[in-house]
């Protein structure tokens, strides 16, 4: 009977504590925002979108490596011999041609692995975050500003380059062969 | 119905020039639909306000952008979004059950406020047995609840509609019985009658009449309503947790808007029943607040016993099953058993 | 009770089950026939001093010609642990289960079949758990290839650069 | 000794005879509101009494244990996040633990004090988690906002240090991803200030509420020897009374120099074991996080926290089996390696999983809104039962 008392009382109790705990945050101040109308400055660390500044990026591919879901998509062609591709903000000079450099943000995982191999920091994570779109398609960025003909064009070079440089790599065999034989030739007769 | 019909001749001389039979229809129609437009503003309203409520109790908002000033256009905007919305019958529920189960529950809802005196003057119709009719009435919803739930075919709405007629049909008991300590004391079961004799000061007011007798069996009668309306702590029939929408499950569209729409008309009902028979009604708790327009105090004083029932909402878990009908039957019936008791002997003495 | 303890406890009770104990790992482990496995996990679990009362893990583990499971035992109340191992051949993937004994291999034994497709005999469920039933083939063999349909579902996304064995 | 076997159902049906009825089968899930994602529990109900509950899972499977197989070692920490999305922190944490541990890597101090404290941050947010989602599941909706604007102040601390709010990629093979950022210290310091008195008011609006007692007190209770038995660990098998926690039993990282006690729960609602001491056991957990953060706060040491990252991760070839203390429990990591740059098999042992198999045993007999109360106090993540 005691115990039947106990209960309602404490039913009654515990109720009206919880019930001053409701009040008192009626009158407290929101702790949220009006999204589109008031924004969060996020910290600068935040891993929203992905950006790549072309400039600096060597085409060293290590982000590609990098990348545990193969969102990124790298294609390079060798600079030509005598051409100046400049200079990454760091110093390091550019022997490469990155004609594509597409990253699929619906891909991504946000995880920033290929933000840290980057040895110049062209590749980084921005708190831009507001990249909705109504098509998955659009969110395939293409960060390299090379049309295709360029790329056709490089291509070509590069294929022609490296024709030439197999051909003369080719020659050279043949030369270094012919004069092995040469060589072996005139030995020949000695050791008989 | 005389003082509604009095009331409209005053409002409207010309009606007594008319035929009986028409000034009655006449009469009755606006009447009903004045009911229907009050049930769908106060409803627009009570949504708008729980939202807000809910959401400054858990440090939110709630609505912010629909209609400009704190989203009051809100509720307008979902109800439209309900009108419009494709209206979906399971393949293999009971079809004319379905359709109609709604349709009980919110008559059930808007015939409760045929009784209700809004003033001295204003009261749809003014029955001898005006509580007796209105606890008869609002348990006729149960009805609705149980044709919703079965006619769904949905194993999770049966569950509902089975705790909900159980749980209903329970608690009319002890709610009956705590009126019935009230109806004791005055003597009648008129609302009118009722609220008439609690005229004098807040003192007079029937929830200190018999204190603190009569301020437990409003307690009672209180908690039992909660019940009956199958709010928080007692929202077992809809349970989302456990039941995932409980008899509503499988009602989309304005079908569901009615459930929605009795359960808030419910809700005044049961706090306007509360506030007549224990609040005075339309008196004023003081002589000289008596400038406010009876109704005023009528609508204000069920608001806030539907505050109430809201903060309760937001504050409180659920009941399981076995709890609740322990609640019933053996905390709050032996109560108001014992209050009329009391109150008998206070009265025989 | 170190890992060569329990091993003696073990060789003395049950002579011929022990195939290889190794100490010299970071995690010292029993490889143990599959015939009386059973009873030796019952030996473990019930033995005074011993005491086995919670398995840690159980895995299945493909080693390329055979496939195994490994079990993790921990004692809570004598806070020693011990690794068995039991191996079996592809073609004749059985092992005694041990779900009676510790109820936590249940579900991973199930899981262990699910993938690895080893039956463990006597178990009281032997069904998948994380794949649906009418799934075919265990994927986490080595040399599992992925099916291009499942149900009429192709399984292979449009967008899926080459399969895992191109990144091998 | 011969000791008895477990057996598969712990509890008798209650009901008599007299009042059985027809049973009824009813798939619970996989789009049930209170199955804490895609979990369906197969129901046999006697009116509002369950016969039998069989769980099923599976929905949320990712392949986790088959893609560890095709990506190097360190390309499987993002994938770790993804096991227990809410507290990845600790996922992280007993990942690249196993793995220092084969490659017998010292870390630097600077970074061994962070991880403790991102993860104590961690699972102070899960515990968060699991007592909103609880409340939730109990019928009360106010709390769940509550302990969501405290999380939120934890994930803020969070994408400070990091970038990211819930899947963190932060604790690498030997060190950090990012050292802490200045003033990261005393914001940590003041949310522990901050922290404190809210533990008062969620006991106050839920954990002494007699109606939130009433429905989880005495409700399925777990014993002490069937929680072990089944694998039940982490704060639902020391809700049966086991005092046992691997932070301390068995430590890792620098738990060992940290003072902070291991909460048991004592029946004070009704028996030990049983769904409110589940949920005592994560407020209580709470607050001793906070004192693990200060103590590691105050002893942080400088330093360069990614002094003793490797730039290669080489993994001897060897097995190790690595198991932390998550929020959920025993999260262990059974690493194989075979000596390549990628894992040879990674299985995780999860400890959603374990504690979800208990529920076969603990629900014949309850009515169905307890078996919400017990799934609820097991705290399951699905994207950890499933992997």
């Amino acid at each position: 009977m005691r115990q039947y008392f106990k209960n309602i009382y404490e039913a009654i109790a515990t109720i009206l504590v919880g019930m001053g705990v409701t009040w008192r945050h009626l009158f407290t101040r929101a702790v949220t925002i009006q999204y589109p109308h008031v924004k969060r400055t996020l910290p600068e660390r935040s891993r929203m979108q992905l950006f790549v500044e072309m400039d600096d990026c060597i085409g060293c591919m290590a982000c590609e490596r990098a990348c545990p879901v193969d969102c990124i998509e790298i294609k390079t062609v060798r600079g030509g011999k005598d051409e100046d591709l400049g200079q990454t903000s760091n110093g390091q000079k550019k022997r490469l041609h990155v004609v594509q450099f597409d990253i699929d943000m619906g891909k991504c995982c946000y995880c920033s692995d290929c933000v840290f191999p980057c040895p110049t920091g062209a590749i980084r994570m921005t708190p831009e975050y507001e990249f909705i779109t109504y098509d998955r398609s659009t969110l395939l960025t293409k960060f390299a500003t090379y049309s295709p003909e360029e790329i056709s064009e490089l291509e070509e070079r590069e294929r022609k380059e490296k024709e030439a440089q197999a051909a003369a790599k080719a020659a050279k065999l043949k030369a270094a062969e012919e004069a092995k034989k040469a060589a072996a030739g005139t030995d020949e007769p000695k050791s008989e | 119905m005389e003082p509604l019909v009095q009331f409209f001749f005053n409002l409207l001389p010309f009606l007594s020039d008319w035929p009986e039979w028409l000034a009655l229809t006449v009469i009755g129609v606006a009447a009903a639909i004045m009911m229907f437009g009050f049930i769908a503003i106060f409803a627009l309203i009570a949504i708008w306000l729980e939202r807000k409520i809910s959401g400054h109790m858990q440090d939110r908002l709630g609505p912010m952008e629909v209609g400009g000033w704190h989203g009051w256009a809100q509720t307008i905007a979902d109800t439209v979004k309900l009108l419009v919305k494709e209206d979906i019958i399971p393949e293999k529920a009971d079809r004319p059950l379905f359709k109609l189960a709604p349709m009980i529950v919110f008559t059930a809802a808007l015939s409760g406020f045929a009784v209700l005196p809004w003033s001295s003057e204003f009261i749809p119709a003014d029955l001898d047995v005006g509580l007796l009719y209105i606890l008869s009435i609002s348990s006729f919803a149960v009805i609705g609840i149980l044709m919703g739930g079965w006619s769904s075919n949905n194993k999770w709405s049966l569950y509902g509609a089975m705790r909900g007629v159980s749980q209903v049909v329970s608690y009319e008991i002890p709610a009956a019985l705590a009126l019935l300590a009230v109806i004791m004391s005055a003597g009648t079961m008129s609302m009118r009658g009722l609220v008439m004799a609690q005229s004098g000061n807040i003192l007079d007011w029937n929830v200190f009449n018999f204190f603190p007798l009569t301020t437990i069996a409003f307690f009672i009668y209180f908690i039992a309503s909660l019940a009956e309306v199958n709010r928080t702590p007692f929202d077992l029939p809809e349970g989302e947790s456990e039941l995932v929408g409980g008899f509503h499950t499988e009602y989309s569209a304005m079908r569901f808007a009615f459930f929605f729409l009795g359960e808030y008309a419910n809700m005044f009902v049961v706090s306007a029943i509360a506030a007549t028979v224990f609040l005075g009604g339309w008196l004023p708790p003081f002589e000289a607040l008596g400038f406010i327009p009876g109704p005023l105090w009528f609508v204000g004083k069920a608001l806030l016993l539907v505050f109430v029932q809201m903060w309760l909402r937001w504050t409180l878990p659920r009941l399981r099953v076995d709890q609740l009908m322990y609640t019933c039957w053996k905390v709050l019936t032996p109560f108001s058993m014992a209050i009329i008791l009391l109150i008998g002997l206070w009265k025989v003495l | 009770m170190t890992a060569q303890e329990i091993h003696n406890k073990i060789q003395e009770k049950f002579p011929d089950t022990i195939i290889e104990f190794n100490d010299s790992v970071l995690q010292p482990f029993i490889k143990l026939t599959a015939n009386q496995f059973n009873e030796v996990c019952q030996f473990l679990r019930d033995t005074d001093g011993l005491d086995f009362d919670a398995l840690m893990n159980l895995s299945g583990v493909d080693y390329g010609e055979e496939l195994g499971t490994v079990y993790h035992l921990y004692s809570m109340q004598h806070r020693h642990k011990i690794v068995l191992k039991v191996n079996v051949t592809r073609e004749n993937a059985e092992i005694p289960t041990v779900a009676d004994l510790w109820r936590t291999a249940d579900w991973h034994e199930r899981e262990v079949f699910d993938l690895y497709g080893i039956n463990f005999t006597n178990h009281p469920d032997m069904r998948r758990i994380l794949l649906p039933d009418d799934w075919e083939g265990y994927p986490l063999r080595k040399d599992y290839v992925q099916p291009e349909v499942y149900n009429g579902i192709t399984i292979a996304h449009p967008d899926m650069k080459g399969d895992s064995d191109e990144e091998k | 000794m011969k000791k008895s076997n477990i057996p598969e159902s712990q509890f008798e049906l209650q009901v008599p005879d007299s009042l059985k009825t027809e049973e009824m089968t009813l798939s619970m899930g996989p789009q049930h509101p209170s199955t804490h994602g895609v979990l369906q529990v197969i129901l046999k109900t006697d009116g509002e009494i369950i016969t039998s509950a069989k769980p099923q899972i599976g929905y949320l499977h990712r392949c986790f244990e088959k893609h560890a197989e095709n990506i190097t070692w360190h390309q499987v920490i993002p994938f770790t996040d993804r096991l227990d999305y809410i507290a990845s922190m600790n996922n992280n944490l007993g990942y690249v633990i196993g793995l220092e541990r084969m490659m017998n890597l010292e870390v630097n101090e600077r970074a061994e004090h962070l991880r403790v404290v991102v993860s104590e941050l961690n699972r102070i947010a899960s515990h968060l988690i699991a007592l909103g989602t609880y409340g939730l599941d109990i019928g009360a909706y106010t709390p769940f906002l509550y302990v969501f604007r405290d999380r939120e102040k934890i994930l803020d601390l969070f994408e400070e240090i990091c970038g990211a709010r819930l899947l963190y990629n932060y604790i690498w093979v030997g060190g950090v991803a990012y050292d802490a950022p200045d003033g990261w210290r005393e914001k940590v310091l003041e949310f522990c200030d901050y922290f404190d008195p809210k533990v008062k008011e969620y006991n106050d609006i839920l954990t002494f509420n007699k109606i939130f007692i009433e429905r989880t007190a005495n409700v399925g209770v777990i014993p002490a020897e069937v929680g072990i038995n089944y694998g039940v660990s982490g704060p639902s098998l020391r809700g049966s009374g086991v005092d046992f926690d691997l932070r301390r039993d068995d430590p890792y990282s620098i738990y060992d120099r940290f003072d902070f006690n291991v909460i048991t729960g004592k029946g004070e609602m009704g028996t030990v074991g049983d769904t409110w001491d589940r949920y005592w056991v994560r407020v209580a957990e709470m607050v001793e996080s906070v004192k693990i953060i200060r103590q590691a706060l105050e002893n942080l040491p400088e330093g360069d926290a990614k002094e003793t990252v490797p730039r290669n991760i080489k993994v001897p070839a060897g097995e190790y089996y690595m198991r932390t203390e998550t929020p959920r429990g025993e999260l262990g990591f059974y690493i194989i390696s075979d000596g390549s740059k990628m894992p040879n098999r990674v299985k995780v042992r999860s400890p959603a999983f374990c504690n979800l198999s208990v529920l076969p045993a603990v629900a014949p007999g309850v009515m169905i809104a307890d078996l919400v109360a017990i799934i609820g106090s097991l705290d399951i993540v699905l994207g950890e039962v499933d992997r």
